[in-house]
């Protein structure tokens, strides 16, 4: 079915990480292989490159065809509207990115025709930090769109 | 923490021109809350407090169907912008989440002090939140119109415009520290003004909401205890009729305020 | 009349009293609202109840006057203004300005004294919530008057001179019982109540009134 | 159980926009409780949404996503009266999957 496609693109698209997740797998490191994750080290990934790099994306560059929705000041950093667009063919994935975030991976998702390339969640943020929006296409080029969202706490600062 | 994070956040907003950047600063907040107003988490609050109504629960296995929360048994629409109000049957002015426990009490046979003493959030007192979310819900957009026409309405109108001016704790502090004047901000959180609308349509008329800060849902009763809390006052009982009082006073300062509730705030 | 009977009870029996009468006395709706604040607040941690029960003349004074809509009468105000005043306490070494630095961030912080705080934890100022101070920081309330440049609108150049004398000593006067100044002011009476302690008041005036102080410049 | 999602799919010209709201704590890992321990990390790892029964978009997430989820998408030549349903799975194994009919 449809799943089993997905795990297989994405076993395709992220061969390193998946040989990783079969060795702990095989290690008896992991829990179950239906409840690891796939793209577990893309998740742990520290910095935007080595995220995107898990993804299955290379030679990640600045595109104007890459649009990020975010605010420019969220009074909380415990919920901050995000959003990730291209009007684009030929996407594969959209990612969201908080870099300043312990791993810097919000969201990963998997475009298909049924759909537009076009996603809104929330993201929880610890501090102040540059957002990305990243589109990886089919052939593996990382499109990316930038933006810093300044994180405020209001209140009696109690 | 907290303090740490607001100088480093601010002073990169502030850039050359502080005047400048605290309007940009106070524009982006305003942006920023209108992009969370579409899919509010209150929302699934008020889907499970509309479930847990009509579900049979508590040791008598009855749902609240039959609940009189002041306009008859069973009439949801229209009642929470008519509360807090005067009931003939337990002889008291009640707020709606003191009314969902005498119902609680009387159809389900639960025991409305206990609930009363669960911690905000957890078990009974947290499908009380959902439950008058849900309530509050059905009357979005109406106006609120409490009763002052029997006598017991008007005495705890008179009580709670003492408890709004009430100053006390280490602080000295009263409601009407930081709500008593228009236009007032801590750091660069707005103040309603609560003794008349608009300001108390914001203030009174938007509770229970969802808190974004801890993705929480409060009621009216916690939004006074955690009020109450930072006054560095005593603990205010849950339904206590000192709570009853001040939501009366507010609740009829607010007359004629379009209900928002359930809102999402900070 | 039995009212003297009518309001021992709890809060709730009276209320049931009055029944469909008219409104109560002023001083009746006094009393029934004490017996509700007993009735309803309870101690949680170290905040006890009698924080509330057993406040003092000024703040019972000023609520009565809030809730009223009058201004308090003027002699009133006066004898408040003088207990405040006499229950100040000066600088046990003499010493008025402490370090701003210090003092800053105790204006920044609000924690303490709420139920929820650790009691061995130092308390805050809750400065900042109310008062602009230091020009750079942009998160500041507007429930008291700006405090920016301070001492410099008021010609302190130096605070140890004798020509200073005056508003140094009213600076720690007005920080330590802010009502010896203003019998019913929002501000909290920070050292009379406990909330400061001496060394941090010190430090709140210096950063006040130091020519060095962010909030001089 | 996980409480129930609110699902609302609302059609718009030749597509449905689609926005679900998801109960569940999204416990980062990085929080600590009142004992300085460090609470585990519990979360929304899978997103699927299918349009009357055909799967059409999947979505894998972080602890990073805000607690009570929020998710909006818009399928494409869906039609009022078309089903949408969503499940999700956390990394604990717990699902949940609910149906709405657009409107």
């Amino acid at each position: 079915m449809f799943r089993r496609l997905t795990m297989q693109n994405r076993r395709q698209a992220i061969q390193h990480s998946a040989v990783v997740a079969s060795l702990l797998s095989a290690a008896g490191w992991l829990p179950t292989a239906a409840q690891a994750a796939p793209n577990k080290a893309a998740f742990e990934a520290k910095t935007v490159q080595e995220a995107v790099k898990a993804s299955g994306g290379a030679n990640i560059s600045e595109s104007k065809d890459v649009t990020l929705t975010a605010p420019d000041i969220a009074e909380n950093g415990a919920v901050v509207p995000l959003g990730v667009s291209t009007a684009m063919s030929g996407v594969k994935h959209l990612l969201i990115l908080v870099e300043k975030n312990p791993s810097v991976l919000v969201a990963v998702f998997n475009v298909s025709d049924a759909v537009d390339a076009n996603f809104a969640t929330r993201s929880k943020m610890g501090q102040s930090s540059d957002v990305y929006a990243v589109a990886i296409m089919n052939d593996g080029r990382a499109l990316f769109a930038k933006k810093e969202v300044k994180v405020t706490l209001g209140g009696c600062g109690g | 923490m907290r303090q740490a994070l607001i100088p480093v956040a601010l002073a990169m907003v502030l850039g050359a021109s502080p005047v400048l950047a605290q309007k940009t600063a106070s524009q982006g907040i305003d942006e920023y809350r209108a992009m969370l107003q579409d899919g509010n988490p209150a929302d699934l609050f008020e889907a499970k407090g509309e479930d847990l109504w009509k579900q049979k629960r508590g040791p008598k296995n009855a749902s609240l169907e039959a609940c009189d929360l002041g306009q008859g048994p069973g009439v949801i629409k229209g009642v929470f912008v008519s509360l807090p109000k005067y009931f003939a049957d337990t002889g008291k002015v009640q707020d709606l989440e003191s009314r969902l426990l005498t119902c609680m009490q009387t159809l389900q046979g639960f025991d409305p002090q206990a609930i009363a003493k669960t911690s905000f959030g957890s078990g009974e007192m947290a499908n009380v939140t959902a439950m008058a979310t849900w309530v509050a819900a059905e009357s979005k957009g109406m106006k609120f119109n409490l009763s002052q026409s029997h006598a017991q309405e008007r005495v705890m109108y008179e009580v709670g415009k003492r408890l709004f001016f009430m100053r006390g704790g280490t602080h000295d502090f009263s409601c009407a520290s930081c709500h008593g004047e228009e236009g007032k901000r801590i750091r660069l959180q707005d103040l309603p003004l609560l003794t008349k609308n608009p300001g108390d349509g914001i203030g009174f008329a938007a509770w229970p909401a969802y808190r974004v800060s801890n993705g929480q849902m409060w009621g009216m009763q916690q939004r006074l205890n955690d009020c109450y809390r930072q006054q560095r006052f005593p603990f205010p009982g849950f339904a206590s009729d000192a709570t009853v009082a001040l939501s009366v006073y507010l609740g009829v300062n607010a007359q004629g305020a379009a209900s928002i509730a359930p809102a999402i705030k900070r | 009349m039995n009212t003297k009977t009518r309001l021992t009870g709890l809060a709730v029996a009276a209320l049931a009293l009055v029944g469909c009468a008219n409104l109560p006395s002023v001083a009746e709706l006094n009393q029934i609202t004490d017996q509700m604040v007993k009735a309803s607040f309870r101690t949680q941690a170290h905040v006890n109840v009698e924080r509330l029960t057993q406040t003092d003349d000024t703040n019972r004074l000023c609520s009565e006057a809030d809730a009223s809509g009058q201004p308090l009468d003027e002699k009133v105000a006066k004898a408040i203004e003088e207990t405040n005043l006499k229950a100040i306490r000066w600088p046990s070494n003499g010493q008025f300005i402490g370090d701003w630095k210090r003092g800053e961030t105790i204006a920044q912080s609000g924690r303490g004294l709420t139920w929820t705080d650790d009691p061995k934890m130092a308390n805050g100022g809750n400065c900042y919530n109310c008062h602009q101070m230091d020009k750079a920081e942009i998160s500041y309330g507007t429930i008291g008057p700006s405090l920016y440049n301070y001492g410099k609108i008021r010609g302190v150049s130096d605070p140890s001179s004798a020509a200073s004398k005056p508003i140094v000593e009213y600076t720690w006067g007005k920080i330590w019982n802010a009502k010896a100044y203003n019998a019913c002011s929002n501000m909290p009476r920070a050292g009379h109540m406990g909330i400061l302690t001496e060394a941090q008041v010190r430090d709140i005036v210096g950063l006040l009134l130091d020519p060095k102080s962010p909030v001089n410049q | 159980m996980a409480d129930p999602m609110r699902i609302r799919a609302q059609a718009s010209g030749d597509k449905a926009i689609v926005r679900v709201l998801m109960s569940h704590e999204m416990e980062s890992g990085q929080r600590k409780d009142a004992a300085g321990k460090i609470v585990p990390a519990w979360f929304i790892q899978e997103i699927t949404a299918s349009h009357n029964g055909k799967v059409v978009m999947t979505s894998e997430w972080g602890p990073a996503v805000s607690k009570n989820p929020f998710l909006q998408f818009s399928v494409k030549g869906a039609k009022a009266g078309d089903k949408v349903s969503i499940k999700w799975v956390d990394n604990r194994g717990a699902t949940r999957t609910d149906e709405a009919t657009i409107s």
